[in-house]
């Protein structure tokens, strides 16, 4: 398979994978600020940017989720910083219902966090990163494509049934 | 040149999608002069061993409903696949899971036990279950087992083609049968209905004004609704703007809203998310105590955003549930 | 799909198939060689090759009590009419009085009357759907004829393409009619605690009119047609009273002030296998007078009297089993709600030998002479002046906890039973339905005409459709049963030899 | 311009840059870039030294030609920095720039990561998310956007007046805003600059008479910027002209007005001299005040307050009639291009630090007072004399007063140390007192700085290195007032008590208190101090994160005089480079709407907040206006049935990028 990285590390040892949403102008360049500053921090993040909270679509951080994510972060310009006027309450209202969605559908609210965190505050996202990732830890992994993957077991039984069947290899070869 | 043999299955749904077919009325008979039913368990009596007998493939086309909830349906499922030319999910729970999809809410044995011991009129003192293979006296009836989670036909098997609605329309089922039956096909996987949001066919839509936007949502319990009205602008909740349209907005003419039966349009992977996100982007209130007081006329957003979707949905069900794989 | 997942489907198929085959082969009773389908009935001989035992199975459950918690209760008329399609219109209504109680609110006036219009209808062209395409072609075409004609299209052969023209054309007005309330016909939408979201337009209201006066003359056509071919045949008349289908239990129905059939509200009366009422209640109170047993066998539960308690499945005097419908309506009521209807119910009494009557299959009779009814109370309801009233609905302002709503479905008493924390949210529902009140007796029907019709290991080509005629009568919803898949259902009759190993198995010849 | 055929196969070119040890010091590049050769499209696979030097560009440019690239991906810095770069590297190869995506490994990854394996393994899922994008990539053009050529400078400080002397006689229409009734900022204050000691207002005057009568500059005193709206090259703003009840362009500055008010003496608060001297309600802020107008102080003058004054201001005017109790605050509405904020600072409050006594005792100054002391022009014409009248003999200055302190403000202002001896050197000059200066660091970066500090040192002046602890009154004194110091000598090692007569707290620059009203109003971002954020330190520090709004002066943080007027001609040519240029380029990341998908639901409609999304009238669907849309993208993750489409940002590439970044790690 292609689609493979090496092990985590310390060989196998599970760290959850974050998968952030940053708008282009405030928390995007504020971690780009921790980087120039050097600030260190956990490296389970891997930022996707967009031009505005206001374009997080919901369905991208449930898509996440079903991709394996263990949580996911979203940052955006401080309430009346939005350099798009308001895209930052948009993400904001759409939160608060995925919220409750989300938990209705099993998943713990730590597992999606909203931070307003402006260009300035490199540091706010060194501690949130810092913070999320011990959260996770805590919680452990989400794994919904493993989840999935056991669910569907049930659906092989009639398959497992067939192996038995003596006339199994002409069939498959038929 | 023989007629097309065409079948005719459900496996978890209510019978309704039948009914629709049955309400084709007049236009039956043309359909059944032009196909040989060969499988169609709600109308007509049928020779199951033939089907089984018959060779792969040679079915033209089999129609089915319902959801996959059992291990018979799932390898009924598998059969009709193999039998069939074109396999077509018909309605909501073939489609998307339906609503008996909304149990992917829930553990299996919690449906279990209510039914069987919690429910106010059982007497159960033994706590008797059903049994996969019931003993009795040598005798061993068999039932077929509850998988624990409900699933759309092409979570199971591979599916041609869709046809949507809780129940479908007859005039989208009449549609999608001629075309098939001339084979005009569409592309494999493609949904028969157009791929345009509710809201172009509904009636009400140019009373909506164009600068709506929410200081609340109200339950339809608790509004007289104005029969001509955009049901959006009178502050209920109608899921038309993320359904595919088709059925020609007949909840809106009982006044009451889309619940969203037909499913999302060809470019969304998560109706209920992409509602969501248009109902909470349009909200007025700004801060967080604001906002969870305007959304509290939502009050369930699985029921009301994957009331016909939630097995399809990215997520598929409530992912601390059971898989009964022992883990 | 992606395509791996895809591919991992179809080899899943190949090699099911391949164990299907083999199993076939082998004739062995793994569960997938039976895939037959909603209702299962397996035969046990003993080795006189009598039946021992017969058990009639449902085999699934798709559990809508625990998925509607949680849920908002004004979604609930939408969601549990999803339980069955074919009867949706009697769950929207169960429901719809449950958010009534539930809110403690009255309908107005206009809106219980269009709740009433659209009701009876529904119970029109329900009963008219199985009399001529699911049921009732065993009659119509006949119980010999081949399985290929016994539907409509057979119907239509037999009383001609006009006529079914007609059936097919009236049914399509009545639904219509539901259509315009409901916005849909299967899984209508009108329900709301107080009232109905729709009113009745004054201009829409002649052809209503002209609908209802044309819907009595169908239900008495239906009536001749049903004189005609089913009475008029002494065979068949031998055939409803022969004691394979007959079964001495008690019979439940809903009842007016005046004990009269009704469909929509009232009172609920059992009588005993002897006619005397056992209990009449008020359907809040149903917990103590019904209760539900659980058998290994299948996934449905059986219903019966609570003070007679469960003793297993037996007639007579004191048994427990009771059965719902059209005949057990007929014979837990004094008589009909309209005047046509009470003359068909008098000469329905006199020709079958007095109340109560037990023969299963009269239930097809009984049900033409409630198609009269319905119809009548149309023609009531579309000629009553408020019918168009605008005030459809009121505002609840109550505080929900706790509502049960009670109809009579087409199939037989249906009960929806809901409480709700103080949001209306769903915390508890209990649905106990037609087929459920009538699973014991079906049980008890089908093992009877196991044995009246299986001797000496002999197992004639007719018998499948004979055991069939005795389930169908009941036009049991197994999709209410075990809120899983309607009823009219082909069966898959599996024989075992008193060895217990399969013998044969029969579906439709 | 080549793009590729539609069923032509994808064929990227990925490239990993070391940038020195930055990235590779961190990131095992070659695994990366081993690890994407791995992946489905890629056809070249690279590390290298500088992607963005020229050989690294021309290896891209290569590449395309030679290896029939379609698709480019660089993994190196953030794309706010270099993505530009790389999207013309990506056009001289014959491609269109937009085949290109970006992956930040540097500020985002090896800078923030200490796990080498850790951060190897982040690199290539984020390489992997950019991998399985950029095939979904659409050709798109740059849009243009023609500039407004006027220019808005906000501000009339030093560095505000600079910025707009420097664009006005480049021939550009300037508004120079200020909200006091004079031009002139802090400067104009000042007695003295160092380390030249040449007169403040001679060198200031002259600039502040040339920007009031300059054709080219339109200046607002005595106004506020109360609304901006629009964007880079066509801003909308809105201007709060306060009455000052009198007519500017009536009024010739004479002053008559002023000594025909009915007040003979003046006895109200004077702010330009910080209340040590006393003003009419009518005045001239001070005597080389730009515009040369007098005002009406509404809170003191008769006639305003009660109507019942004689008004002889109004004979004094006489036919100029100049003087108007009727005139109204204005709005008014200008459109710019570009605009320069150069808002200035504030001093350090003493009061917040009580030990030093500001505010308790008449004889602590802070510097700024002592500024107008020294002035000739000052309340006292030059005279240093203290509250009492008495020349004060002994005179401390303490630096660093809210500096360099955990409690107050932990940055250097900068100027202090210097201004201090320049304030030693002028007080002792005037007076001939004993100067002791109390400091913690004597700092003189800059040229002439050090020289300058020897220079003083020289003349005498008691330097000790030395925080003081505490002010108090000498106990042993009567009615003088005179005050103790007490502070530790670090260099003798020893605690001393000081008498003096005055004490000067040499107080540090901090924001203003309004800064972030004023951020909010041009869309900037602060520092967490509260000086305005540059967009780069090093690359962009006069620009801001909001295109055609650029910075000048000590808003941006603390400056001396030579500093601002530089950093005013900076940014005066950063406006001025957009303005020739006459058009912007716009990333083309903008909406629009599918008509054939779209149902006409109009919830989007609303979203917008450039009211950029209409309904078609008669096809009744909804319509983006391209020249509106700023491409935020909110209506795109808005649209409940997908139907709108965001340039660079299309759901099926951002899924895309979801999925690579989350690809299974192990199977």
């Amino acid at each position: 398979m292609h689609n493979e990285t090496p092990p985590p590390a310390g060989n196998g040892s599970w760290t959850p994978r974050i998968v952030a949403f940053f708008c282009n102008w405030c928390t995007y360049t504020a971690a780009d600020l921790a980087g120039v500053s050097r600030m260190k921090y956990a490296a389970n993040t891997r930022t996707i940017r967009v031009m505005c909270s206001g374009r997080i679509d919901p369905q991208f951080i449930v898509e996440a989720f079903a991709k394996g994510a263990d949580g996911v972060l979203i940052g955006g310009c401080h309430p009346n910083d939005c350099h798009y006027a308001e895209g930052n309450y948009k993400m904001l209202r759409r939160f608060a219902l995925l919220k409750r969605l989300l938990k209705d559908l099993g998943i713990a609210e730590a597992r999606l966090r909203l931070e307003w965190i402006s260009a300035a505050e490199g540091e706010k996202v060194k501690s949130v990163i810092n913070d999320m990732v011990a959260k996770l830890t805590v919680l452990g992994p989400l794994d919904v494509p493993g989840k999935v993957a056991d669910w569907d077991r049930e659906l092989s039984q009639l398959v497992a049934a067939a192996d038995a069947a003596p006339v199994e290899h002409e069939v498959i070869h038929a | 040149m023989p007629k097309p043999k065409v079948a005719f299955y459900w496996c978890a749904s209510c019978g309704g999608c039948e009914e629709t077919v049955v309400d084709l009325a007049e236009d039956i008979l043309a359909v059944v002069e032009k196909v040989d039913i060969v499988l169609w368990p709600v109308a007509m009596d049928f020779k199951y061993q033939d089907v089984e007998a018959m060779a792969d493939q040679s079915i033209f086309a089999t129609l089915l409903n319902g959801a996959i909830r059992s291990t018979e349906q799932e390898a009924m499922a598998r059969l009709l696949r193999r039998k069939s030319r074109y396999l077509i999910a018909y309605g909501s729970c073939a489609c998307t899971g339906g609503i008996p999809g909304l149990a992917n809410q829930f553990p299996r044995e919690q449906i279990l036990q209510f039914n069987y011991e919690e429910a106010p009129t059982v007497v159960n003192e033994k706590k008797i279950r059903p049994q996969l293979v019931f003993e009795d006296q040598g005798r061993r009836p068999h039932l077929p087992e509850l998988h624990q989670v409900v699933r759309a036909l092409d979570q199971v098997v591979d599916v041609d083609y869709y046809i949507p609605g809780c129940p479908p329309t007859p005039k989208i089922t009449k549609a999608a049968v001629s075309a098939l039956l001339d084979g005009r096909l569409p592309p494999k996987g493609a949904v028969l209905a157009p791929d345009i949001a509710l809201c172009e066919e509904c009636p009400r839509r140019d009373s909506k004004p164009a600068d709506l936007s929410f200081t609340g949502f109200k339950r339809t319990h608790q509004k007289l609704l104005d029969p001509q009205l955009c049901l959006l602008a009178q502050g209920v909740v109608c899921m038309g703007p993320a359904t595919r349209q088709g059925c020609g907005a007949q909840c809106p003419s009982g006044n009451m809203p889309c619940t969203g039966c037909f499913g999302g349009t060809d470019r969304v992977k998560d109706q209920g998310a992409k509602m969501l996100s248009s109902l909470c982007a349009n909200l007025t209130a700004k801060d967080e105590n604001e906002i969870d007081q305007a959304l509290e006329g939502i009050p369930d957003p699985v029921g009301t955003f994957y009331r016909y979707g939630l097995a399809k949905s990215l997520l598929r069900r409530k992912v601390d549930l059971p898989s009964g794989n022992g883990k | 799909m992606d395509d791996a997942a895809k591919q991992a489907f179809n080899q899943g198929n190949l090699r099911a198939n391949a164990a299907y085959a083999a199993a076939k082969r082998n004739l062995t009773i793994d569960p997938v060689t039976r895939l037959e389908g909603h209702g299962k009935i397996d035969i046990y001989l003993d080795n006189q090759g009598d039946v021992e035992r017969a058990y009639f199975q449902v085999p699934e459950l798709r559990g809508f009590e625990v998925f509607s918690l949680g849920r908002p209760a004004e979604d609930m008329p939408q969601i549990t009419s999803r339980i069955c399609g074919v009867c949706p219109t009697a769950h929207h209504m169960a429901a719809t009085k449950a958010l009534d109680a539930l809110y403690q609110i009255e309908p107005t006036p206009a809106g219980r009357k269009i709740r009433e219009l659209v009701y009876h209808t529904f119970m029109l062209e329900d009963h008219a759907l199985h009399v001529f395409i699911l049921g009732g072609p065993d009659f119509i075409v006949g119980p010999e004829a081949p399985p290929a004609e016994r539907n409509i299209v057979g119907v239509i052969g037999k009383v001609g393409i006009d006529a079914g023209k007609r059936v097919i054309a009236t049914r399509r007005r009545l639904r219509e009619l539901i259509a315009y309330f409901g916005g849909k016909v299967v899984h209508p939408v009108l329900g709301q605690p107080g009232g109905v979201s729709k009113a009745l337009k004054k201009e829409d209201l002649p052809k209503f009119q002209e609908l209802a006066q044309d819907a009595v003359g169908f239900a008495e056509w239906t009536l001749q047609v049903f004189r005609q071919i089913v009475l008029g045949n002494p065979e068949y008349v031998k055939l409803i009273t022969s004691d394979a289908y007959t079964h001495k239990t008690c019979y439940m129905g809903m009842v007016d002030e005046q004990n009269r059939v009704s469909f929509y509200d009232g009172m609920l009366r059992v009588v005993d296998c002897e006619g005397r009422e056992v209990c009449k209640f008020a359907p809040k109170d149903y917990r103590q007078y019904i209760a539900e047993h659980v058998e290994p066998w299948s996934y449905m539960k059986f219903t019966f009297l609570k003070q007679r308690g469960w003793q297993e499945f037996v007639e007579g005097p004191q048994t427990g089993i009771y059965a719902v419908g059209p005949l057990a309506r007929l014979n837990a009521a004094d008589g009909m709600a309209t005047p046509r209807a009470q003359a068909a119910y008098a000469q329905f009494f006199q020709t079958l030998g007095g109340r109560p009557v037990h023969h299963t299959l009269a239930n097809h009779w009984a049900r033409v002479i409630e198609m009269l009814q319905a119809a009548e109370r149309i023609v009531e309801l579309t000629n009553d002046p408020e019918i168009t009233s605008p005030e459809v609905r009121r505002i609840p302002t109550a505080t929900p906890a706790e509502g049960m709503g009670v109809v009579e479905a087409p199939r037989g008493t249906l009960f929806h039973h809901y409480q709700t924390d103080s949001r209306g949210l769903i915390t508890m529902a209990n649905m106990v339905v037609a087929t459920g009140n009538n699973a014991a007796r079906i049980a008890m029907s089908v093992e009877k005409a196991a044995k009246g019709l299986i001797k000496g290991g002999h197992v004639s080509a007719g018998l499948l459709n004979k055991i069939e005629m005795a389930f169908r009568a009941y036009d049991p919803c197994l999709g209410c049963a075990t809120h899983t898949l309607p009823g009219h259902t082909p069966l898959m009759v599996s024989i075992f030899d008193h060895h217990h190993l399969l013998l044969r198995e029969l579906s439709q010849e | 311009m080549y793009t590729p055929k539609k069923h032509e196969p994808v064929r990227i070119g990925f490239y990993i840059c070391h940038c020195g040890t930055n990235i590779a010091g961190m990131i095992d590049v070659k695994a990366v870039a081993k690890y994407v050769a791995t992946l489905a499209n890629v056809v070249v696979s690279r590390d290298y030294k500088y992607m963005c030097s020229d050989p690294g560009q021309e290896m891209i440019v290569q590449d395309i030609i030679e290896n029939r690239l379609n698709r480019i991906v660089v993994a190196a810095c953030s794309p706010l920095l270099h993505e530009h770069t790389f999207r013309e590297a990506t056009r001289r190869g014959g491609l269109n720039p937009f085949f290109f995506q970006m992956v930040n490994v540097r500020e985002h990854d090896s800078w923030v990561h200490t796990n080498r394996e850790e951060a190897t393994r982040k690199a290539m899922a984020l390489a992997r998310a950019a991998i399985q994008r950029v095939p979904l990539h659409k050709p798109l053009e740059v849009k243009k956007v023609s500039i407004n050529p006027n220019v808005l400078v906000v501000g009339g400080g030093i560095a505000g007046i600079h910025a707009a002397l420097v664009l006005a006689n480049a021939g550009k229409q300037v508004y120079l805003v200020e909200r006091d009734p004079t031009i002139g900022g802090h400067m104009a204050k000042f007695d003295k600059t160092f380390p030249t000691l040449d007169c403040a207002m001679c060198v200031l005057s002259p600039k502040m008479a040339a920007a009031g009568s300059h054709p080219n500059i339109t200046l607002w005193s005595y106004s506020e910027v109360v609304k901006v709206d629009g964007f880079v090259g066509n801003f909308k703003v809105t201007v709060r002209r306060k009455p000052r009840y009198v007519l500017e362009d009536l009024c010739t500055g004479c002053q008559e007005c002023v000594e025909a008010c009915i007040y003979k003496e003046p006895k109200f608060r004077d702010d330009f001299n910080l209340g040590l001297g006393k003003r009419k309600p009518i005045f001239l802020p001070f005597p080389q005040a730009i515009p040369p107008v007098t005002l009406i102080d509404p809170e003191t003058c008769i006639e305003l307050k009660t109507g019942k004054c004689k008004k002889t201001c109004v004979e004094a005017c006489g036919d100029r009639k100049a003087i108007d109790f009727k005139q109204k605050e204005e709005l008014r509405e200008i459109t710019v291009g570009t605009i320069i904020v150069a808002t200035g600072f504030q001093i350090f409050d003493a009061k917040r630090t009580p030990y030093y006594g500001y505010g308790i005792y008449p004889n602590v100054y802070n510097s700024l007072e002592v500024e107008r002391l020294v002035n000739a022009s000052g309340p006292t014409g030059g005279e240093i004399v203290l509250r009492n009248g008495q020349v004060p003999k002994k005179v401390a200055i303490i630096h660093c007063v809210g500096s360099r302190d955990e409690n107050t403000n932990r940055w250097c202002s900068r100027v202090c140390c210097l201004y201090s001896l320049k304030l030693a050197h002028l007080i002792h000059e005037h007076t001939q007192a004993e100067i002791y200066n109390f400091y913690i660091d004597i700092r003189t970066p800059g040229k002439g700085m050090e020289e300058f500090y020897c220079r003083i040192a020289e003349e005498g002046i008691n330097l000790i290195r030395g925080r003081v602890a505490d002010v108090y009154p000498d106990p042993s004194d009567g009615a003088t007032g005179r005050l103790i110091v007490q502070a530790e000598d670090t260099m003798l090692d020893c605690i001393m008590k000081v008498p003096v007569d005055m004490v000067v707290l040499a107080v540090g620059l901090e924001p203003n208190p309004d800064s972030e009203k004023i951020r909010r109003l041009f869309n900037m971002s602060c520092s967490s101090e509260g000086w305005f954020l540059e967009r780069h330190p090093k690359l962009a520090p006069v620009s801001t994160f909001t295109d055609g709004i650029f910075l000048a002066g000590c808003c941006q943080g603390p400056k001396d005089i030579p500093d601002s007027v530089a950093q005013a001609g900076a940014a005066a040519a950063e406006a001025f480079s957009l303005i020739d240029k006459g058009h912007i380029e716009q990333e083309p990341n903008t909406a629009f709407v599918v008509e054939a998908e779209c149902s006409g639901c109009k919830s989007c409609i609303p979203l917008c907040p450039y009211t950029a999304i209409s309904l078609l009238p008669d096809k009744k669907k909804a319509y983006i206006n391209e020249a509106l849309c700023k491409g935020c993208g909110t209506c795109v993750g808005s649209c409940p049935s997908g139907s709108i489409v965001q340039n660079l940002f299309e759901d099926a590439e951002i899924f895309n990028e979801i999925e690579g970044l989350l690809a299974p790690t192990s199977v």
